[in-house]
């Protein structure tokens, strides 16, 4: 069972901590612990505890903290991210494009009279709740063009402060795809360039469901797995192959699942069993009662662990041996088109076979091989990408810049060739040709 | 057949995707002594009893195929005709990640429009989950509750004719008690505030409004913030799908050679055309410049011609060199809706 | 001298006429002729003359037109294009939502009561401007469901069937944008891909220009020779090499320029006199004016033939061993790699090297060629895609499809390489890696 | 030098872009006696003066080089200090392509900003053109001034002072009348009606309103069409950078090969520590299926270690086979402003 709370903040679980820099961090919430968020200051456990999953908090007195209604919102109800309502009239327009334009050669830190010490010197001064908006009332005071800029201006720019000072966090429940934005903050060649919405294509196309029997290659420390259990909950198996003598999970340390728990979702294989499998199945018969009656303790233990790693072992090669899983999923940067061809004929019929890559050429190669190899149906390279924009009303536009790549993911569906089977003559592929333009499955 | 797992072995009535080619995946329900007809052949219900799923299954004649699929909410929606606008695989797949759905949620979706979301639904909150659909339109709400109970789908389904703008969510008999929402309606700010009494009370609520214009984007943001939602954010899903290719490679070098042997031609042409008339003997020498003879097959003679000028040629022809490229659709979806997220929290220990 | 008129619609030029279906054709306008427009009608010539380009017409009594606003514009003030002011309410919504829904499923062919030979019937009918005023109507009369429209779905309905039948057309000057797009809508291999938003990029990466010399490679039938042309306003050169014995520029058929003024600005040069200048180059000798005087009229003809073809060949041949093009730019399904290093030679110092292609799995293989090859600094690979909105006031959005594709370009600088510079150490070269996390040319 | 044409030699007083590396192009006017001071060292001006341009310089000690570039719009703009937010390459292109900008047209342009499409537009013109450039803000103005002057193009380039959205386009000594206008300022809507006055009167006009904001193109579009501005149509143009890489190729068949090597090493381990104990003689045979010694050069000893993990290896290293991929810059410019479009006509015979 899965004994995770998905929607209370409760001890010993890790959590991830949104900060309002934008920044993540992953903790464990041990009971009556202290949690520091560095310049963020640091609060007790015990304080978030009980609260459901998203809340966000202000630290307020010592490590206390109070709930707020967001990172963006103080407890005061008018706050400086509120916009003026209606519309300027050209005046005020015309102003603003002036001022805007004055400002903007003139804004740099030499302006800024506040030095870094002063700031550290405040920030040890005290530990109460209005620290954060002393420090900015203390940056405005010794900028001298701050009455100067426009009001927008003047938001934006205390909006970047805040993000700087204010102690505030939201605690988060850590779902898959916080923790693929934890590993993407902090590591993006360990999860391939991959990101959330090609992580959800590879779910949805991967068919990942409770109860499912999947093939799973991930080469991300175990985010795309750990993706995975959550669309499972608790229900089916992933056979995880890997390529070095242990199997590297590492993400799934913060998952929360007990040892019990991945033991019994997850069956691991490396390559050699999976290729050899007859070579390195472990020959392995019972010693009788008699026999380990008169062992000594030491070697009884030892001969207890050799069996359980036996089965094992044994137990996942039939697995494979077995097949007809209910997907392929591959996150990997070993060649697929030497790959795949030896491992696709343990997929069952008609289920998907996925594959991400964060360069398309590869992904290029892989299709053609898999389009003159006859045992995947129409495999075609998908490209997702999310754009998100600034929603301040009144000055909607797309962010100006965000993170390039994401990769892309290959989908085709597995299917059961027959011998024999002749594709439609020449001149209805002719007439067919010309009502469909794309490719057709019966010319490959 | 169900949505929500695989069989391996197909039987009389279950619902299979007849794969025909690209763009074309047709649903059948295997009735005994039908035959579906297609322009690849006829192919006869019967033989299908019995065969595996994915098989590869020849046409009646002995030429043509198709394959039949095992039905999935991916294939099902590739296979539907668009009887309205589909949430497309790349917007759904992200809103289902970003939104956390999983087992064990609880979805709030209105409208139901052409189903093809809630079969995605169904599939991912298994049996511990719930997914509360509502459709206005009577006809479509019919053929989607027909169709979500052909498939199986009601173990965990709730569908309601029901225009919630007006008159809200809630469900007799039922506690919604949703923590997911995806409102994919025209005025999504006129149904946000009936969801007060829906939603969970006890953990946060995430929330997904879809809509094509930027102003419903504009007008759905003051809703959500004057309900009380927060970290809302919106963005747009680009999805675009990419074909391996094959583009010929031609050298310069060939470019060259082919110059020289028209070159070479003409001139042997103006040298017949001068024999002819002075019957002089030929210049053996000017023949020795000819490139070789060109290996390829040529049906009529065109001289040097590496790269199969005004001949049809198969893409990846053996006798040619290729490159591997990639092509786009040549119709790309440049807009789906804009996607609107949200989250409700009862900021307060439970 | 350019002697085409850029400004006002003209006698004798081609030009561009847009369509209301959003089709474009390509039109010669002869004096006193008239240019059908298929089912859009016909039109006397001598009606559009003397207008300034982009003006749009609507085709009123026989063939005769008249000025109006815009293709989507009647000459009435009021038309149906447009949309009713003001928030709509939510009750109005919400008929809104319930009649689109509504529609949508009945909406089709079959409630459609008017025939095709209905409206055939209609159009012999009469010729006057009303005709497809009256078409429509008769369209709405036939469309039970019409009523029960939203007033959007009723407008959209109506710009639709306008398209069809409204006898309007635009006139514009036949731009290289212009051109690109008929060939576009026409036959898109020929212009290999090509955009307007590469085309554009390509000129200013190329640095097209009054005055410049630049060597040329476009097969795309003359295209992107015209746009340069265009850019270069008759003052300078381009050479154009082909891989044919000769040169295809079939657009330039269209462009209106002088034969004399073609060759004047457009000098063309086969691979084989490119790459082999010496064997290719013509041994010629003038003859005297006594041998001259002696010929025949018919061998004098032919003998000042081939005086002009000898001097045309050697010169650019020359021209080309001279050099120090003010630019390279390649349109070509030819292999860049082994054909840049051949010709990057002839390109000035600090002249831009720009390479167009479909695909750009082939400017990857090319990049790293130059990359290798020193005589090209900081080469990369550029992508340019235009994205179209829908502007009608509250109901804005992008156009739901688009046109994929569009083409890449490889843009570097030529430059000249010195013998014997050291890159710096390796320690500099390592603190330097991490300031700028780009590919630094001093690596290559 | 000039921004109109190009030279072939450096000479005293020139503009040159010393491009230093990527993203790194610094601009300097060349002086006798003068030094340029980089961190790939120390470049003397006199040396300069007479080299090509296009040069690679070495530097001064020895190490280290620069290339030597001349000026365009295009290059000027990579080199320029973000003093403001610039109209990147993609864009202005575009613009100019699609207005059909070329020589003897005539542009309005507000605001000048940094200038740089300014230097665009006065290189597309010509000698024949005109471009009016007009700035508010007297910092940027006087900066901006001071540029064009240095750089040569006052020669088809005209620069004011003014808020055009108060005060309009009409220069006292010059009829304007253009026929392109790009309008990049906070409020195009204010600025819209000035243009009448000087726009041409006998042939058609296109505008370009460059906004950040959906609002601003909502209240310009409407500002347009109220002036008799037709054909409105509004764009995105979305510039993407790759760069070409290569990816290591890693065959399955060499991670088996590896694990079966560690397999073996950690059974002759285990041989050896039996053979420690026991004195028994080694089993020879079991060294028979190690695998070929490694070829690759390897520091310590990994046993077979196919990919180098753990090494440093360099991109595209011959002792590996790698693939060709293509990668996208790290950041993208996700937006830069909304290109809204349109036309006037005279709507008369001229």
């Amino acid at each position: 069972m899965n004994t995770k709370n998905r929607t209370v903040i409760t001890a010993n679980q890790h959590v991830l901590i949104r900060l309002p820099s934008e920044g993540t961090k992953i903790v464990e919430l041990r009971p009556s612990g202290v949690v520091s968020l560095g310049k963020f200051g640091s609060f007790l456990v015990d304080g978030v505890l009980g609260y459901p999953f998203g809340q966000s908090f202000e630290i307020v007195e010592g490590q206390d903290v109070k709930p707020i209604l967001s990172l963006q919102h103080s407890s005061d109800p008018k706050d400086v991210s509120e916009e003026p309502e209606g519309d300027l009239n050209k005046e005020e327009l015309t102003k603003m494009f002036s001022e805007n334009n004055q400002n903007i050669i003139d804004i740099g830190s030499k302006i800024q009279k506040l030095t870094n010490d002063d700031i550290e010197e405040l920030k040890k001064s005290g530990a109460t709740s209005s620290i954060g908006q002393h420090i900015i009332d203390q940056m405005i005071a010794g900028h001298e063009g701050f009455d100067k800029k426009t009001l927008f201006s003047q938001q934006k720019y205390l909006r970047r402060k805040q993000q700087k000072f204010l102690r505030r966090f939201t605690v988060e429940y850590l779902g898959s795809s916080q923790m693929l934005q934890y590993y993407i903050d902090k590591d993006l060649p360990r999860v391939i360039d991959l990101s959330e919405e090609s992580l959800g294509l590879l779910m949805t196309y991967g068919n990942v469901r409770p109860g499912g029997n999947y093939l799973l290659i991930d080469e991300t420390g175990g985010v795309v797995l750990y993706a995975m259990l959550e669309r499972m909950g608790g229900e089916g198996q992933v056979v995880l192959v890997h390529e070095n003598e242990h199997v590297n999970i590492i993400a799934l340390r913060h998952a929360g699942y007990s040892e019990e728990y991945i033991n019994r979702m997850v069956k691991t294989i490396d390559y050699l069993q999976f290729l050899e499998p007859e070579n390195e199945k472990i020959n392995w018969e019972d010693k009788s009662e008699e026999e380990l009656a008169e062992m000594k303790s030491s070697k009884r233990e030892q001969y207890e662990k050799r069996r359980e790693r036996a089965t094992a072992i044994n137990s996942v090669i039939e697995t494979v041996q077995n097949g007809n899983f209910d997907a392929l999923i591959s996150v990997s940067t070993l060649h697929q088109p030497t790959l795949l061809p030896r491992i696709l004929d343990t997929v069952g019929g008609s289920r998907p076979i996925v594959i991400y890559n964060q360069y398309k050429e590869l992904l290029l190669e892989t299709q053609h091989v898999l389009t003159k190899d006859k045992r995947v149906l129409a495999p075609s390279i998908f490209e997702t990408r999310v754009r998100p924009y600034q929603t301040i009303p009144g000055r909607m536009h797309p962010l100006m810049t965000m993170r390039g790549g994401g990769g892309y993911i290959l989908w085709g569906t597995k299917v059961i060739p027959q011998e024999g089977i002749t594709a439609v003559g020449r001149g209805i592929s002719k007439r067919k040709r010309e009502e469909s333009p794309a490719t057709d499955a019966t010319d490959s | 057949m169900s949505f929500y797992a695989y069989k391996d072995i197909i039987e009389a009535g279950d619902l299979v995707l007849a794969f025909i080619s690209r763009g074309a995946t047709k649903p059948i329900t295997v009735t005994p002594g039908e035959v579906l007809n297609t322009r690849y052949g006829q192919f006869e219900h019967d033989l299908m009893i019995g065969m595996k799923y994915g098989s590869q299954m020849a046409g009646k004649k002995g030429y043509g195929f198709i394959h039949l699929l095992h039905p999935t909410p991916e294939l099902w929606t590739l296979s539907l005709p668009h009887r309205t606008q589909i949430v497309y695989t790349p917007d759904s797949s992200y809103i289902v990640q970003r939104l956390g759905v999983g087992p064990g949620s609880r979805i709030i979706e209105a409208g139901t429009g052409s189903a093809s979301f809630t079969h995605s639904f169904a599939r991912s909150v298994g049996d511990k989950g719930k997914v509360f659909t509502y459709e206005f339109h009577e006809v479509r709400y019919n053929e989607a509750k027909r169709e979500l109970e052909e498939h199986g789908l009601m173990k965990n389904t709730v569908i309601t004719h029901r225009n919630v703008c007006d008159d809200g969510f809630e469900i007799d008999n039922h506690k919604v008690d949703g923590d997911v929402v995806f409102l994919d309606l025209p005025s999504p700010w006129t149904a946000i505030p009936h969801l007060n009494k829906v939603i969970a009370e006890d953990r946060q609520v995430g929330i997904c409004c879809f809509s094509p214009c930027i102003e419903q984007v504009e007008k759905t943001v003051k809703a959500l913030e004057d309900d009380g939602w927060t970290s809302i954010e919106m963005v747009e899903v680009a999805g675009k799908r990419w074909e391996a290719r094959k583009d010929m490679v031609k050298h310069v070098d060939d470019v060259v050679k082919r110059l020289k042997d028209i070159q070479d031609r003409k001139s042997q042409g103006i040298e017949k055309l001068r024999n002819v008339n002075s019957t002089a003997p030929s210049e053996v020498s000017s023949t020795e410049s000819t490139p070789e003879p060109p290996s390829k097959k040529q049906k009529r003679d065109r001289g040097f011609n590496p790269f199969g000028k005004g001949t049809r040629i198969k893409e990846g022809d053996d006798q040619y060199e290729w490159r591997d490229v990639t092509k786009v659709e040549s119709e790309i979806k440049s807009h789906t809706s804009y996607l609107t997220f949200a989250y409700k929290n009862p900021n307060r220990k439970v």
